[in-house]
């Protein structure tokens, strides 16, 4: 299916000055925002050019080019976002004009108060972390991951460190939510099972009934 | 933009990306009978075109050949095409038990019932093939956007501060019951095997009894046949037996109304213990 | 309900020239930009009209030039990222012809395939919704106890409601499966044999037992 994929743009511009590198042939600034878009964090230009596969110079100056076309400076209009250079790095950032638009979305976008579920995926954090998502789904028997989400946005919870192995997130709660909870550590949680306490191994067996 | 299930295309890429199983199913498991040898897929077309008996065809034999083809694959794999296997070894059952069925000429309510019997059997196979079919077409969609990557970045910090505080009513404890709550074992009923564990029963024994008692009298009512046998699955298994019989010419039976009296006469020439022998192989494990 | 929308905010904005609406003197576009950047949810037509505060016609044919735009046929360039509807909503993508390079960025492990099984009872809850977990056996004709549980883990498929006299949970599925189909709505799922519309509800009912 990638053959297939590669072969047709290739059939589409013949004439790319060099034939040998046909992976690469989708434009340069094509490539560059495919990367834009899925970043968290800012990229770092050599980053960017690594993982473009492209020289740094003509990475930079694709990214100044972009600049100047998202600020309404090249052939289209205006964008909604803007890309910039923020602490060494590149990202796409909403323009600041229209932060307003953005807080008056967010602030009647999101609940002021967690859903049964998200409290559910939340307690299962806190009694059982460091834990995967998969683990917690397993054990709520639901898809959790838009609720993880919520509850990293919220700040409930944090990402701790990557299994070695299979490279899936841990998660762990913050002090912000003992905080919320009236305690000062997770010692202070009251217990819920004289089972979760020895063996929480034991407990994905489905022990407890 | 949606592709369509239609025949063409499905095939086409069901053999490309999507149902490796499904693809090996149909160049993988053959079937040679007496009278059909080639891949199964075959097999169910040209019994769901009426383009063969289904009665003609021994389940016992197909089944042996699947089970001898599935000690070759994979762990995976065999789990998938068994149980699919399964689903179209039932249903072909049950059309062969709907075949097998005496159908005199005369069209009454249970004849049209029988019918209806055979096309609702019909039916369910191509259900059945069907979903299998855009099962496919679900497993292409899914593989290709599953390759596909969305913008999902968590929000600036700046914007972040503005979503609204968060309303937090719970105390230690309510968020200790909460966990509990959490943890408790989702209840997912199951459908129990018990019913499975019914005796066997064999139809050449009960094709047997009931050869023994026909030949011994004029005429016997069903009703006399299973008399004190308290056991379903050996009603079943005597009814099975006469019409087993009956395909063989070995017995005769009369019904004057509906649902009335069925009286069995024994009408062989010639018979033998060797007939009785193969009787019910097609039921055999 | 839509209808309904349009009309209403029709009516509230008249005339695109009155001169004392310099709040949104910022174009519709880049304020549509603007939100698609910040969602990490695919949203809806008259979501997305509230949040930009838009008549939803004017933002429907809005959305429809950025598509173009993104693919190329607008003044600028072709973009490395598309605008879909998917999932009953709108959102960025990154273009299918990059994904190759953002798989090789991002190093993503290739997400478990469902089997056979469990692809054949989503295709028959997604035709066959709502539909209670022994009618989809008895299409089968296997139990399927174990693959609807993988497919609830997964988020396809959701419980929708529990019938009033037998207890019995009926699935339907869920808007996730919709995006993870690529599609918009379950009326661009494939038609199947028309046998199965009218015989539908006689079979299910076990009459052949």
């Amino acid at each position: 299916m990638t053959d297939e994929m590669t072969g047709t743009s290739a059939e589409e511009t013949p004439d790319a000055a060099t034939p040998d590198e046909e992976a690469t042939e989708i434009p340069l600034a094509e490539r560059i925002e495919a990367i834009l878009l899925i970043i968290d964090e800012p990229l770092g230009l050599v980053a960017l050019a690594a993982a473009v596969g492209s020289p740094v110079p003509a990475v930079r100056q694709t990214l100044e080019m972009l600049v100047d076309d998202y600020d309404g400076r090249g052939k289209g209009p205006r964008r909604g976002f803007e890309l910039r250079e923020v602490g060494g790095g590149w990202r796409l950032y909403v323009r600041e004009e229209l932060d307003d638009v953005v807080a008056a979305f967010i602030g009647g976008q999101a609940p002021a108060r967690l859903s049964q579920a998200a409290l559910e995926t939340l307690a299962v954090i806190a009694y059982k972390q460091p834990v995967t998502r998969s683990q917690v789904a397993s054990i709520r028997a639901v898809n959790v991951d838009s609720v993880v989400r919520t509850l990293l946005a919220r700040g409930l919870i944090t990402e701790l460190f990557a299994d070695s192995e299979t490279g899936a997130i841990n998660y762990g709660t913050t002090d912000a939510l003992l905080q919320h909870l009236g305690i000062n550590s997770l010692d202070e949680l009251p217990p819920i099972s004289p089972l979760l306490d020895d063996g929480a191994d034991g407990f994905d067996e489905g022990t407890i009934r | 933009m949606a592709p369509s299930p239609s025949e063409g295309p499905v095939d086409a890429t069901l053999e490309e990306s999507a149902g490796e199983a499904a693809s090996a199913e149909s160049a993988g498991f053959r079937v040679s009978l007496s009278n059909f040898d080639g891949p199964f897929d075959l097999l169910l077309n040209l019994i769901s075109k009426h383009e063969m008996d289904i009665t003609e065809v021994s389940l016992s034999a197909v089944t042996n050949e699947f089970i001898a083809y599935l000690g070759q694959l994979e762990d995976d794999e065999e789990l998938d095409q068994a149980s699919e296997f399964l689903v179209v070894a039932a249903t072909l059952l049950d059309m062969k038990v709907a075949g097998l069925l005496p159908q005199g000429e005369l069209v009454d309510a249970e004849a049209v019932a029988l019918l209806e019997a055979r096309d609702l059997l019909f039916a369910r196979l191509l259900q059945y093939r069907a979903f299998k079919e855009v099962s496919a077409w679900f497993s292409r969609c899914l593989q290709r956007e599953d390759r596909r990557h969305v913008r999902a970045v968590r929000l600036d910090e700046k914007h972040r501060r503005q979503t609204p505080e968060l309303v937090w009513s719970l105390t230690a404890d309510d968020f200790a019951a909460l966990a509990l709550l959490a943890f408790a074992p989702k209840e997912i009923p199951h459908v129990g095997l018990d019913h499975l564990h019914a005796p066997l029963v064999s139809i050449r024994e009960q094709a047997a009894i009931v050869v023994t008692l026909l030949r011994g009298t004029e005429s016997l009512s069903f009703r006399e046949l299973v008399a004190g046998v308290a056991e379903p699955g050996i009603v079943v298994a005597r009814f099975i037996s006469v019409l087993e019989l009956y395909r063989h010419a070995a017995l005769s039976f009369e019904q004057l109304e509906p649902l009335g009296e069925l009286t069995l006469r024994w009408a062989a020439d010639s018979w033998s213990d060797e007939t009785l022998a193969t009787l019910g192989a097609d039921y055999d494990r």
